[in-house]
């Protein structure tokens, strides 16, 4: 059927920031999804752009993306992607918690990151709302928060515009080889043609792959959020604890999105849907009024779950294939994605143009599950 | 003035006590356990808010608590329905500008 | 429908603004019939992607009011029968719970 | 964790009949209900529903409400109010949101029973205060005694439309039009003539152009659609009105079967999405039931038989009953239900164009269909209508009942067996014995308010028509009015000769008054002469 450079396959938000960087090059792009746009943990997570406490290997990617992408990107797509850089603030209550925090801005430090640690009283000086026990807070000020939803709509859109092809309602079920070398996809219409195939479907890209005898290990974790009605405006910034029992902020709109879990989770049912559990949202309500008690009035008015695609070290597979020519993988992002994207789709379009990386990329090579596998 | 005295077919409405409320600092009448926005209408009162885009009025829409268009601020919680909150005795009801008191809105410019 | 599959390549045609285009149509988050139309021209093509761009159907009724209109426009727009259009994912909670409540969970207190 | 053998999830007629049925087999039953009191709408219907003994015919909607809650009550149903199901999980796990708190229930069987939400229809300005719901209407004026306003303009003309706005005037307010975008009136014609006679006009083919007003409504612009529903230029009218009520259809609630992964439907039949479900209301999810307008859209008569059906069928689900009591029951049930999904108003006919005959190859009336009242030379060729010179013998019963509708109270309480439907219930009435007694019990008992009492013999040159009339104040005997015909034009002046109320009766008084003979056929409404003085 149809015929085009590159088909990715995932129009999440790797998905849709890969398309978008390749079509802005002129390499002329296909993207299959099986279900909608931003359907999968694109539309699921919190939204955070964040730096601080994140795995030492994969901060170079975030911080390029925060320093040189992020603040621009609302104005190169067009869209207002409510992107609010005004830091991450992570609170604690107790000795041990200021243990935690103090740890993680020594690391933070390290790597050049400018975090510092906040007294009870500098807490209270730029978040007068917090619970009169948070003690010790550590501060990073430029990590900050987007809106997921309509960051990855805005890649989407920008890339239609450019002349993407997107099909949605098209599940792929199995790559297809010529030669040794990827030479497209199967789907339950017929085959799409492409001598790159980029795989960026989170937990679905393993049966993908495995159709080709190609295996990443990936686990699934589910995760919920929920989101409340609008609230004046209290603070702007991404908010997290140091027993990290909840994480989330207040979002342009008023309202506020928290994200957590109840514990119960990975003892869930096994299903193919994410679906909501019972007791998740009561335990991140408790969990977020033991910081905000001030939150108690706001009311919830939607809970939603997402997959996590986790990898045994928590970091993303982003690499050739090296023994199968075409293919590439980008998934396994272990829930923390989002805040990477744009750097991610760019260097997805790097790889497929075989230039120069903006960034190295070993420690998210499919070669390092080899002698897992 | 808007009450129905005597009806065809239901006759009297039992009613609670008669009871004193304020709206944004005027005192105001209604029967305690009736609706908020029941007694609010009985005087007159059609706007219970401004929407936060485009300043709007609303008011009762639906009249069962599922448009949330009549909300308010009573006693100072925000995006509160009247249409099904019952009135009691003092209560402090705001009219809602966005979702913030009259004040607080100002404050913000 | 997720089962349906949609062709998405760039309009070729500009945005037309019609007449009505100023109406409301979500009450809550105040989004009218143009914004509507002008998502389905950018490339929003099921109530969930409209809903995520421009928040129709996630104010406080949560869709209870709006969401067969900004269905029929949806469908109006793309020129396909309403019922191809699928509505947005149910979530709970189904009323608005305030968080002190969701918080004072029984069945965790007895544990 | 709080288990019950049955769960149901909203106190309306569908949930209370479904938690009766279950009940009186054994099943241990709790019901939930958001709203304060149960009942569901039960408790805004001041009007005499239609059907048969076994659908509560000429009761009102409230009072069987009142029954219906006395009845679970009575078989040990718990139920809980003020109580919002904000969830349901897997393996049939509810979260319920009860005052302060959240409580966690599981159910052996759930059924939803919650109900429909109104649709809406936009145009200019109608997010102004002042536009409301019709279900708003009748919440504020029939449960917490407020009219919504002065002047009123209704759009949309079925059965809610109508029905709301005669419970809008009995409330005390004017109404100053009913539109309808379609060419035919929706609700049913009896429903219509009711406030046809009380003057109220009826715009068909016409939609609202705006809401006008800037704090809340002070008029509305209506104009004419054409067939393809686009305006006809020149043809705007502007209304002097402080409400628009819309009643514009309604939609099923189904969030619930949603939310436990039902598999749904779209049928437009139904009102909207809707679970699909087997014969005995059970959707995809083993042990998840259905019964009412959450299933799809009917009216309280069908959601009650709909709630026996799934109460019965969990009943024998769950070993309360054998399989021989089960199938009598449910065929019982089902026959009911096909009674009142019998006729012309029937759901799968509704939308059809071409209404033109009844089942019984009498020609509609058009001015029913479009304006709301029978003329007189329509009316001649319908068998509820008495000759000539049967009227000149005496008092008897005019049945003004043109269209198959399931409904046969008259036929009922007639002593003297006057009135004839037959088994097929939605036979026009026939008028056949020539010994009418007067007693008016046909005229109060008829729902649709669509038989009179007409005595040409009553004195030389004037005849007694007698009218069920349920308005306050109640005009004594003795004094005067007017006269209005079907269309609500005035004839010329009345005296009312006897008033007569009782407690069977329920609210419906029979008005009779004294015209000029010739009237005697047309004049169908007393107004009191205080009405209109600025009243």
């Amino acid at each position: 059927m149809s015929k085009a450079d590159v088909i990715i396959i995932g129009g999440g938000v790797i998905g849709c920031a890969a398309a978008y960087y390749l079509q802005k090059n002129g390499v002329q792009v296909l993207v299959l999804e099986k279900d909608e746009i931003g359907a999968g943990s694109s539309s699921r997570n919190g939204g955070g752009v964040r730096q601080s406490a994140r795995n030492i290997r994969e901060l170079p990617l975030a911080m390029y993306a925060v320093r040189n992408m992020w603040p621009v990107l609302g104005e190169e797509l067009g869209v207002d992607i409510e992107y609010c850089q005004q830091g991450n603030l992570r609170l604690g209550k107790t000795v041990e918690h200021e243990r935690i925090l103090q740890q993680l801005v020594a690391q933070g430090q390290a790597t050049g990151l400018d975090m510092v640690m906040l007294t009870a009283a500098q807490v209270r000086e730029i978040c007068p709302h917090i619970a009169e026990e948070v003690t010790t807070a550590s501060f990073c000020p430029t990590d900050g928060h987007a809106n997921p939803l309509i960051s990855t709509l805005a890649f989407y859109k920008k890339a239609r515009e450019m002349g993407t092809e997107f099909i949605t309602g098209e599940q792929v079920q199995a790559l297809t080889l010529r030669r040794g070398k990827i030479a497209g996809v199967l789907t339950a219409r017929g085959k799409y043609e492409a001598s790159t195939v980029i795989v960026a479907a989170a937990l679905n890209s393993r049966a993908i792959i495995n159709s080709i005898g190609v295996d990443i290990p990936l686990q699934s974790s589910l995760i919920e959020c929920l989101v409340t009605d609008a609230q004046p405006p209290m603070f702007p910034y991404m908010i997290g604890t140091a027993p990290a029992n909840f994480y989330g902020h207040q979002t342009s709109h008023g309202s506020f999105v928290f994200g957590g879990s109840s514990g119960l989770e990975p003892y869930g049912p096994n299903v193919e849907q994410p679906i909501s559990q019972p007791l998740t949202p009561p335990a991140i309500c408790r969990a977020v009024l033991g910081y905000f008690p001030i939150l108690g009035r706001a009311r919830v008015v939607r809970t939603w779950s997402g997959f996590l695609d986790k990898t045994p070290d928590l970091l993303p597979v982003i690499s050739k294939v090296t023994d199968i020519s075409g293919l590439i993988l980008a998934c396994g992002f272990s829930g923390h994605g989002f805040g990477i994207a744009p750097i991610v789709g760019k260097l997805l379009s790097e790889l497929v143009e075989e230039k120069t990386l903006t960034l190295p990329l070993d420690a998210f090579s499919f070669g390092r599950f080899k002698p897992f596998m | 003035m808007y009450r129905i005295e005597n009806h065809p077919i239901l006759h009297q409405f039992d009613k609670g006590q008669r009871v004193s409320f304020l709206l944004d600092g005027k005192e105001m009448e209604g029967f305690a356990g009736e609706p908020i926005a029941i007694a609010l209408r009985n005087s007159g009162v059609l706007v219970h808010r401004y929407t936060a885009k485009r300043a709007e009025p609303r008011g009762i829409f639906c009249a069962i608590g599922r448009c949330n268009d009549c909300v308010m601020i009573v006693d100072g919680t925000p995006n509160v329905r009247t249409c099904v909150t019952p009135l009691q005795a003092g209560m402090n009801v705001e009219t809602q500008y966005g979702i913030q008191s009259r004040g607080a809105a100002e404050n913000n410019d | 429908m997720k089962e349906c599959v949609i062709r998405r390549t760039a309009a070729k045609e500009p945005f037309m603004a019609k007449l009505e285009d100023s109406m409301i149509v979500c009450r809550c988050e105040e989004i009218t019939k143009g914004e509507i139309r002008q998502a389905v021209y950018d490339g929003m093509m099921t109530m969930n992607e409209v809903k995520r761009y421009l928040r129709t159907g996630m104010g406080l009724c949560q869709g209870q009011s709006c969401s067969r209109k900004v269905r029929d426009i949806i469908a109006e727009e793309m020129s396909v029968p309403r019922e191809t259009i699928e509505i947005s994912s149910a979530r709970n909670p189904i009323r608005p719970v305030p968080m002190s409540i969701y918080a004072n969970d029984k069945a965790c207190k007895r544990r | 964790m709080i288990r019950y053998e049955v769960i149901v999830i909203g106190a309306g007629p569908a949930g209370l009949s479904a938690a009766i049925e279950a009940a009186a087999h054994g099943l241990q039953v709790l019901v939930f209900d958001e709203n304060a009191k149960p009942g569901g709408q039960l408790f805004k219907q001041i009007h005499k529903f239609f059907g048969s003994k076994e659908h509560q015919a000429r009761e009102r909607g409230f009072r069987i409400g009142e029954k219906l809650l006395a009845e679970a009550l009575g078989l040990g149903v718990k139920v809980i109010l003020g109580a919002q199901v904000i969830g349901i999980f897997a393996h049939r796990q509810v979260t319920v949101m009860q005052g302060d708190h959240m409580e966690y229930y599981v159910g052996n069987s759930i059924i939803i029973a919650t109900g429909a939400t109104e649709n809406v229809i936009s145009f200019s300005g109608w997010t102004l205060p002042g536009v409301i719901g019709a279900g708003a209407a009748q919440t504020m004026m029939n449960i917490h005694g407020l009219r919504p306003g002065k002047k009123v303009l209704m759009v949309g003309s079925g059965n809610v439309g109508v029905v709301v706005g005669y419970q809008l005037i009995q409330a005390g307010c004017q109404i100053a039009a009913v539109i309808d975008g379609a060419p035919h009136i929706g609700g049913y014609g009896v429903h219509a003539a009711k406030i046809a006679r009380m003057g109220v006009p009826f715009y068909l083919s016409h939609t609202i152009l705006q809401a006008h007003g800037t704090k809340s409504v002070s008029g509305a612009t209506i104009v004419e659609v054409d067939s393809f529903w686009q305006p006809v230029p020149g043809s705007e009218k502007n209304l002097d009105v402080d409400v628009i009520c819309l009643a514009v259809g309604l939609s099923p609630l189904a969030e619930l079967p949603r939310l436990a992964g039902c598999r749904m439907q779209d049928n437009p039949l139904k009102g909207g999405l809707v679970p699909v479900c087997n014969q005995y209301n059970e959707t995809t999810v083993k042990d998840i039931y259905m019964a009412g307008d959450a299933a799809g859209i009917e009216e309280a008569s069908s959601a009650m038989i709909q709630g026996r059906i799934t109460g019965n069928a969990i009943a024998h689900q769950h070993g309360y009953i054998e399989n021989t009591e089960f199938d009598q029951c449910h065929t019982k049930y089902q026959g009911a239900l096909n009674q009142l999904r019998a006729g012309m108003f029937k759901r799968d006919s509704r939308k059809e164009t071409g209404l033109r005959y009844t089942q019984e190859g009498y020609t509609l009336s058009k001015t029913l269909l479009t304006k709301g009242f029978l003329s007189t030379s329509e009316l001649s060729v319908f068998p509820g209508i008495p000759t000539e010179v049967r009227r000149r013998q005496g008092v008897t019963p005019i049945i003004e009942c043109t269209q198959n509708i399931p409904c046969n109270p008259c036929q009922d309480v007639c002593p003297k067996g006057c009135i004839k439907i037959g088994d097929k219930i939605t036979n026009l009435p026939v008028m056949s014995a020539s010994s009418c007694l007067g007693c008016g019990l046909c005229v109060a008992s008829c729902p649709g308010q669509a038989i009179f009492l007409v005595d040409e013999t009553y004195e030389d040159q004037f005849a007694a028509v007698t009218i069920p009339y349920e308005l306050v104040p109640l005009p004594g005997e003795g004094s005067k009015g007017v006269a209005c015909d079907r269309a609500g034009i005035p004839l010329g002046e009345a005296e009312v000769i006897h008033i007569r109320t009782t407690a069977y009766n329920d609210g419906t008084a029979l008005l009779t008054m004294k015209v000029p003979i010739e009237w005697a056929m047309e004049a169908r409404f007393f107004k009191p002469d205080h009405i209109g003085e600025g009243g």
